[in-house]
């Protein structure tokens, strides 16, 4: 892997100089992955948009279900210097509940719709967050959690074709 | 008129019904295939329209209504009285009663059924498509009834055999399309209004309004539709052509002019996009009403063209 | 009796030649239902030119003959399929794309996709490849043209008469075949 | 960018002149247009080539391919009689499937024309014809750049031929865990090296565990069918590896490093598991086995783990048969024997060596004494050439050089009398042992080596392991193909070997595929040698038998006839397995000691 | 007048794909509208993780029908990065070439798509035409028309086959020498300009506050925002082309920034073919046969310029056989979901088509 980029070297650190950075990752040269407890993450958010950081690409959900937890991935993109950040947080998978950020970033509301949709966190603040989006008639547990199995539901819902021609033969049977 | 060649009007109404059918459908095959060669492709047989239309009579139909059952009834016997009347190269079936506010008259009881029928439906795309249809005809009409009126203020007849009959006596140097071309020009985007042609197709626009008016039509109510929809396009290029291109003496003539202007309409739809319903009206107030108050001044005040 | 062989020779008759029209004028639904559709708009446009078998797309399930259902259908289409099939006036005709159609295909284990779509509707033809390419579409459709010559596309004459095994079978994937929820009041 | 223009769109009207460019119709219905080459169509399988190994069901991510059980298809080693059926309703034409076929039998037509009402038309068994049953054009086929296989093997940490060739250091090293893990990770886990394999060990299982880290329950697995996997883990004759599916494109899974690396690197308290493990019911009865080879020792721990009281009978001072006495230890470590030996001790069977059966105790007292008896006696003692001159002195028989050898590494006995210019007679697996045993002798007593290896066989007919061959020839040993010993020349003066005479062997098998060397007494092979060592096979000695017993055995072939239990028929008591009923093989031995406990377990548990 | 409520879609011939927007109008106005996506959810993210890496690449392709390489890219960069794949550098070419390819492809797709809302068949008609020249190319190149599941970890699966080259070259001359009749017939034509002047705006700031990426993006903020040119991938740094940008961004602008990224395409295509070396075409990084290959734990977001905008793929690995989680980023997501609720409302009802069609909305990367 190649040098990791001088400028998002420099801006973690400030990041880190006002809050409190809990682990510090760098996937390629020009992304970092930042931790940071579920409280600090809003002002994280706020103070990164003002550093250029100007795009949500995409906020997504992950299920450590061995951890217990739902880790918040929100991934900003400064399109002038080409940076790419994760900013990530965990919650408690037992009660899912995180603020919006449609306060600093107004495109992340259906995202926060999609993440609740299938994960099952709500978003206090969104007004639309529990709303279905993508499902409908939807009767089981979140689709995307690590416990939800799809082949079983779908066995059971949708029946599968038994086809009749048998291709095994037994002795004497064979062409 | 007499009494007794009633019955012989009536054959002729209908043989030119017939004819009128026949010749459209198999034209509008024709046009698929010209069309299609713009689109660099070979297009369908010339005589798929008879296909859709017979596969359409076939298939059962649905209802909405009585509204709309007798809608389509009326709108089509609507037209197709209309056809009737229609001057046919040299047969008239009813000789007299080929007045150009005839026609007006009549077609309009067919737009009105398609109308009734279309709202019947009850489905809001097909009123949104009726209301288009009936503003885009307020767009079109004014237009061409200013050249109209002036043609026939020229000509001092309102009689489409009589009008065809002037113009036919000095070979093309008398028709109208050489007299008044600005007023052609401007009857021609009336008549791609009225055609439903492409940038005046708002009405049906399928990627707005699912194709409008038609939308709730089906089966054999949609092969009726389509009947209509052959009929109107012969009355409305027939009159077009005895306005301006001085009717047809021959079977030739008639071919070729018709053809000529059928063709190149459905040619322009083809390279154009549509405009939107306050677009359309907004074209037709500017280009073709000016257009046309030229022309008009210039035959009724200036004697040109006359 | 003569009377009755007649009526019968003539009825018969008329259904041939309504049989041959319908043949040769396939209107069919346009509705993307997934990513078979892809190639519609190849097989529809200048280099195949699908319109030279009297085939063209029609903007409503009214005015259709043929659903096609291209490729694989999450309920919440399927639920909308069955209501533009039911909507199609007879006869009617339904084309499957490819193998999500017949058994699941590649989403034969996700949460949101039916696995073999002749439990919900009656399909008349099925089309082979991931995608069908567009010459394999169009194989597929004179196929249909063919059976609707030999009277074998009864499709909708079996929906019609097992409509309640089907209307079963949807009910027992779908719940509710016509959803109430504050996007459709 | 041109200016707008009301006449700009009409410009496109030329092409109302231009051809279309649009496909005739004949060559869309009458015959449809050939598919691009490379095309991916419907699948085509070269069932000639199909070894039914399932891969390709394996990595089908629709999971179309099932395989079906086909009765037509010849049962052979290295397949399996399945063929794959395809679900046309499930395929997505990735092509997955062709990129791993381990035989490379699968590809696919240039076909994509395929409709039916019927769905059940949908799935099929692909042949030498796709599902549309026309003949096919080949469309999409691998290459090395799409193949998903990984077709070499990790190699295997050497210790260099120059060191190995001057001392008895075991030679291979053993995989590191990275190693081992990615050696593992190349398997495919179709099981057809389960089916060759004699013990039919849970190889796939194994590997798998490796390939997890999970080495307790690759221990488990090993100990279920094979109790010498320390043994085997080293020199097993890999059966397996020869039939290895990735063999036939490749270079096989390393299926016996994978086992040792288990054996070496399982925890202690994995074995712990392995020793203890509850058996629901104990058996209860006295089995007494007779000679602690491999089947022996196999035998011994399956009753032993059943709860059965056993004694081994051992004639040497040390239990392992030829596994001690045999195989060289820069091959097989004394170490790796113990271990199994240990654990096999801990679960309460007694060994009493030194006592020969037939000499310290009478086998009509075992008889006596004993519920049931396993002879597992083996083949110990080296076949005779009977060419003139081989009763010379200098005519060294191969199993008691081996034993001698052995002894003297561990410290039991003198440096064998070894000569600086010897020849190996045989090609077989033991000769090489020997062969390669004197050069090490030869180097640590003289400080260079001088073998020579003369044999019937030619280079692609000798029986003995591939890299045997390989590392005799590193290591310096002269071979003599394909010549027959006819005389050993004696120096009559001193009585000592100076030459071998033979000739050339024109044909080994005759047209019944038997062995029946013909030669060519004309062209004479001449080989100089101070000492000869025969390594042409061994035999058994049976002589400890009563004749109440050895009448009542039916031999075929010089084998003992035993039934699937390896029991005598007549003799229910009497278990026999080992090289007695079949080739000489270790993984043999453990698969009769098993099937034997089984069937003593059966005969015991019914009375 | 009382509100109405209008449905473009699911069934509905100007709906692109299999989707539905809900439109309350009032006249011909739309007063509130939204999207209601999902009718083509398929439960990819869940597909995901239930396959193997190798299995992914087989079903990644259909997240984008129009466009599917771009998803194999993405997988393939993150599996790359996490596990320090070095790919070879004809590799680099090749993805570039059917990544190029493909944007082409679906450039003329959308090009001539807008022969739907505008009603200009005869777009489509072409289009579609040069479009399928170029299918057939990639069913040469990688074996199937549509999904071609040939970009993977490690580089390509296949060489390129024999004599492609000159074939590519042949193809984009002949296009190039008839964009012209394109853009004709549909930039140049005073009855689309009626439709696509000055209407459907997509004004700078909206652009920052859905996140709209692409051409929507380039066409009003006036930088050249493309991933291509800020964070390049594969060899895009030794490649000459120029980002169109325009500050004005109105349907019209939009369109003839695609049709100037046309003219780019081509030019990338020929020095592709240009500099492409010889030598490996796939890395075999990961250790063992593809049932087992196992990709190292991380986290990592990779992404790459569609020809709809940013299309990201966000791949967790715990070092399995299969990924842990992935979350993908549809470069059409923002402006179909928010941009309708948000700034649909106001446009008439024969906007509606249009405005789906020129902000580069693809269906099927929504729902996924």
């Amino acid at each position: 892997m190649s040098k990791i980029n001088m400028q998002l070297k420099e801006l973690t650190e400030n990041v880190g100089k006002s809050y409190s950075v809990l682990q510090v990752d760098y996937p390629t040269p020009n992304q970092a992955a930042l931790d940071f407890q579920p409280g600090d993450v809003h002002a994280v958010l706020a103070y990164l948009k003002g550093q250029g950081f100007r795009q949500m690409s995409l906020l997504s959900c992950v299920d450590w279900i061995e951890d217990g937890q739902f880790q918040l991935v929100y991934l900003l993109f400064n399109w002038e210097a080409g940076l790419r950040l994760q900013v990530r947080t965990r919650i408690d998978r037992a009660n899912p509940v995180f603020t919006t950020v449609t306060g600093i970033y107004p495109g992340a509301k259906y995202y926060e719709r999609d993440v609740h949709e299938f994960f099952g966190v709500e978003f206090n603040g969104n007004p639309d967050s529990s709303k279905p989006l993508f499902l409908e008639n939807w009767d089981d547990m979140p689709p995307m959690r690590k416990d939800f199995d799809p082949q079983a539901y779908s066995d059971r819902k949708y029946k599968a074709r038994e086809y009749k021609t048998d291709f095994n033969t037994k002795a004497g049977e064979g062409q | 008129m007499v009494i007794n060649q009633l019955p012989l009007q009536i054959l002729t109404g209908l043989a030119i019904l017939a004819f009128a059918f026949f010749w459209q459908t198999s034209l509008s095959g024709i046009t698929r295939k010209i069309v299609a060669r713009y689109h660099k492709r070979y297009g369908p047989k010339w005589y798929q329209e008879f296909r859709d239309i017979f596969k359409l009579m076939s298939k059962t139909g649905v209802t909405h209504g009585w509204v709309y059952d007798f809608g389509v009834m009326m709108a089509l016997g609507g037209i197709m009285a209309t056809v009737m009347f229609m001057p046919l190269m040299k047969f008239t079936a009813f000789p007299g009663f080929d007045n150009f506010f005839i026609y007006v008259y009549l077609f309009a009881v067919g737009m009105l059924g398609m109308a009734m029928s279309a709202v019947g439906s009850g489905n809001p795309l097909a009123g949104i498509g009726v209301m288009r249809a009936l503003t885009q005809m307020v767009g079109y009409e004014v237009p061409f009834m200013i050249v109209v009126l002036a043609i026939i203020n020229g000509h001092g007849t309102s009689s489409l055999s009589q009008l065809a009959a002037i113009q036919q006596q000095a070979g093309v140097l008398s028709w109208n399309l050489v007299k008044m071309p600005i007023g052609t020009v401007a009857a021609f985007i009336c008549l791609l209004g009225m055609l439903g042609k492409k940038p005046f197709e708002t009405f049906i626009a399928p990627a707005e309004i699912a194709s409008g008016p038609m939308v709730e039509y089906g089966g054999k109510q949609l092969g009726m539709l389509m009947i209509l929809h052959q009929f109107s396009i012969f009355i409305e290029v027939s009159l077009f052509m005895n306005l301006f291109l001085g009717g047809a003496a021959n079977p030739l003539g008639f071919a070729l002019k018709y053809m000529a202007v059928y063709v190149l309409a459905s040619l322009i739809s083809q390279a154009m996009g549509r405009f939107k319903i306050d677009q359309v009206i907004k074209f037709f107030y500017k280009i073709p009403i000016a257009l046309a108050i030229l022309q008009a001044v210039m035959v009724v005040y200036l004697g040109w063209g006359v | 009796m003569a009377t009755a062989d007649k009526e019968k020779k003539l009825k018969e008759g008329w259904e041939g030649i309504s049989r041959f029209f319908r043949a040769n004028s396939l209107w069919m639904l346009m509705y993307c239902t997934g990513c078979c559709a892809i190639e519609l708009p190849q097989a529809m446009t200048s280099r195949y030119d699908m319109e030279r078998l009297g085939m063209g797309p029609m903007a409503t399930p009214r005015q259709a003959d043929v659903l096609l259902v291209t490729g694989y259908l999450s309920v919440k289409t399927l639920r909308r399929v069955i209501y533009a099939y039911e909507q199609m006036s007879t006869p009617k005709y339904i084309v499957a794309f490819g193998p999500c159609t017949i058994n699941g295909g590649i989403y034969h284990d996700a949460a949101t996709v039916i696995k073999s779509l002749d439990q919900y509707l009656p399909i008349d033809v099925y089309i082979a490849g991931c995608m069908p390419k567009p010459e394999a579409v169009m194989n597929g459709f004179q196929d249909l043209i063919d059976m609707i010559k030999d009277k074998t596309a009864d499709g909708w004459k079996r929906y019609r008469d097992n409509y309640d095994w089907y209307k079963q079978n949807q009910i027992e994937s779908l719940g509710e075949l016509r959803i109430k929820d504050e996007y459709h009041e | 960018m041109k200016k707008t223009s009301i006449f700009a769109p009409f410009t496109g009207w030329k092409y109302l002149f231009r051809k279309p460019v649009t496909i005739p119709m004949d060559d869309i219905f009458k015959h449809p247009r050939e598919s691009q080459d490379n095309y991916r169509g419907f699948h085509v399988n070269d069932w000639t080539k199909c070894i039914g190994c399932g891969t390709c069901s394996e990595i089908c991510p629709t999971a179309a391919i099932t395989m079906a059980q086909r009765a037509d298809v010849q049962e052979e080693e290295g397949s399996l009689p399945e063929r794959p059926v395809i679900d046309y309703g499930r395929c997505c034409f990735c092509g997955l499937c062709v990129d791993i076929c381990t035989s490379g039998s699968l590809s696919m037509s240039k076909a994509y024309l395929y409709n039916s009402p019927d769905p059940e038309a949908f799935v099929s068994m692909p042949t030498d014809r796709d599902i549309t049953g026309t003949p096919i054009i080949a469309g999409y086929v691998k290459d090395e750049n799409s193949d998903l296989l990984d077709l070499k093997r990790k190699p295997m940490p050497e210790i260099s031929v120059e060191e190995s060739k001057r001392s008895f250091v075991e030679i291979v090293r053993g995989y590191s865990a990275e190693q081992a893990k990615a050696e593992a990770a190349r398997c495919v886990a179709c099981g057809i090296c389960t089916k060759t394999c004699p013990a039919h060990m849970n190889i796939p299982e194994y590997i798998e565990s490796v390939w997890k880290g999970d080495l307790k329950e690759g221990l488990a697995y090993l100990y279920k069918t094979n109790p010498l996997s320390a043994v085997c883990g080293r020199v097993c004759t890999h059966k397996c590896e020869s039939v290895c599916s990735i063999s036939n494109r490749g270079e096989a899974i390393a299926i016996r490093w994978l086992k040792r690396y288990i054996i070496d690197n399982a925890p202690d308290e994995a074995y712990e598991s392995v020793v203890n493990a509850k058996v629901s019911k104990p058996g209860a009865g006295k089995v007494a086995i007779v000679g602690s080879g491999a089947s022996g020792l196999s035998a011994a721990y399956y009753l032993g783990s059943l709860g059965y009281e056993v004694d081994v009978y051992e004639r040497r001072e040390k239990v392992g048969g030829p596994m001690r006495y045999g195989v060289p230890r820069y091959r097989l470590t004394d170490e790796a024997l113990d271990r199994d030996v240990s654990i096999i001790r801990k679960l309460g069977v007694r060994f009493i060596t030194g006592t020969e059966v037939g000499k310290d105790v009478r086998f009509e007292d075992l008889q006596k004494k004993y519920d049931a008896i396993f002879m597992a006696t083996g083949y110990p003692y080296t076949r005779h050439l009977k060419i003139e001159g081989e009763d010379s002195r200098d005519v060294v028989l191969a199993m008691e050089f081996l034993s001698e050898a052995t002894e003297y590494l561990r410290g039991a006995g003198p440096m064998p009398d070894i000569k600086d210019d010897v020849t190996v007679i045989g090609s077989g697996n033991v000769a090489f042992d020997v062969a390669r045993t004197l050069v090490r002798l030869q180097n640590e007593k003289f400080g260079k080596s001088n073998v020579k290896m003369m044999a019937l066989e030619q280079r692609d007919q000798i029986p003995a392991d591939e890299e045997e061959i390989l590392a005799g020839a590193e290591e310096g040993i002269e071979m003599n193909l394909g010549c027959g010993p006819q005389k050993i020349e004696i120096d009559l003066e001193t009585g000592s070997v100076t030459a071998i005479q033979g000739c050339v062997c024109t044909r080994l098998f005759d047209e019944n595929n038997r062995f029946n060397p013909e030669f060519d007494y004309n062209a004479e092979v001449c080989i100089v040698a101070k000492q000869v060592y025969l390594a042409v096979g061994q035999t058994s000695d049976l002589s400890y038998l009563p004749e109440s017993v050895s009448n009542q055995l039916k031999m075929y072939r010089g084998k003992i006839q035993v039934n699937e239990n390896r029991q005598v028929e007549g003799l229910p008591w009497l278990f026999v397995g080992g090289d007695l009923i079949r080739g000489m093989d270790i993984i043999n031995g453990v698969a009769d000691g098993h099937q034997a406990a089984i069937g003593i377990d059966k005969l015991l548990s019914e009375t | 007048m009382k509100e109405v409520k209008l449905f473009l879609g699911p069934q509905h011939p100007g709906m692109h794909g299999n989707s539905s927007i809900h439109m309350y109008v009032d006249g011909d106005i739309i007063k509130r509208s939204y999207l209601l996506p999902g009718m083509l959810h398929r439960g990819f993210e869940k597909s995901m993780e239930r396959r193997t890496w190798m299995n992914n690449i087989a079903l990644i392709p259909r997240i984008c029908v129009p466009e599917p390489d771009p998803n194999e890219m993405v997988f393939a960069l993150n599996a790359e990065a996490l596990a320090s794949v070095e790919v070879p550098e004809r590799a680099h070419w090749i993805r570039m070439l059917v990544l190029e390819l493909a944007r082409l492809s679906a450039h003329l797709m959308a090009f001539g798509g807008i022969g739907g809302p505008t009603g200009l068949y005869t777009a489509m008609y072409w289009a579609q035409a040069d479009r399928d020249s170029i299918l057939t190319l990639f069913e040469e190149i990688t074996g199937q028309r549509v999904y071609h599941m040939y970009i993977t970890i490690g580089g390509v699966r296949k060489d390129l086959p024999k004599g492609i080259e000159k074939k590519i070259l042949a193809f984009v001359d002949d296009l190039e020498s008839r964009l012209p009749d394109y853009e004709n017939l549909v930039l140049n034509n005073p009855s689309v300009q009626a439709r696509t002047k000055d209407q459907i705006m997509l004004p700078a700031e909206v652009v920052w506050e859905l996140g709209v990426t692409g051409i929507g993006m380039r066409s009003s903020t006036g930088k050249a925002y493309d991933l291509r040119k800020v964070t390049p991938y594969a060899r895009y740094d030794k490649v000459e082309f120029d980002v169109p940008t325009a500050t004005y961004s109105d349907a019209h602008t939009r369109l003839t920034l695609k049709y100037l990224e046309m003219y780019q395409i081509i030019r990338i295509i020929r020095q592709i073919l240009d500099l492409m070396p010889a030598g490996k075409v796939r890395e075999k990084a990961l250790d063992g046969s593809a049932l087992r290959w196992q990709v190292p734990a991380g986290q990592v977001y990779s992404a790459v310029e569609a020809s709809r905008g940013e299309y990201g793929y966000y791949t967790v690995s715990t070092g399995g056989t299969m990924p842990y989680r992935v979350a993908v980023r549809g470069a059409s997501f923002p402006q179909a979901t928010l941009g309708i609720e948000k700034y649909l409302p106001g446009h008439r009802i024969d906007d509606a088509a249009l405005w789906f069609d020129t902000m580069g909305i693809c269906s099927p990367e929504i729902d996924r």
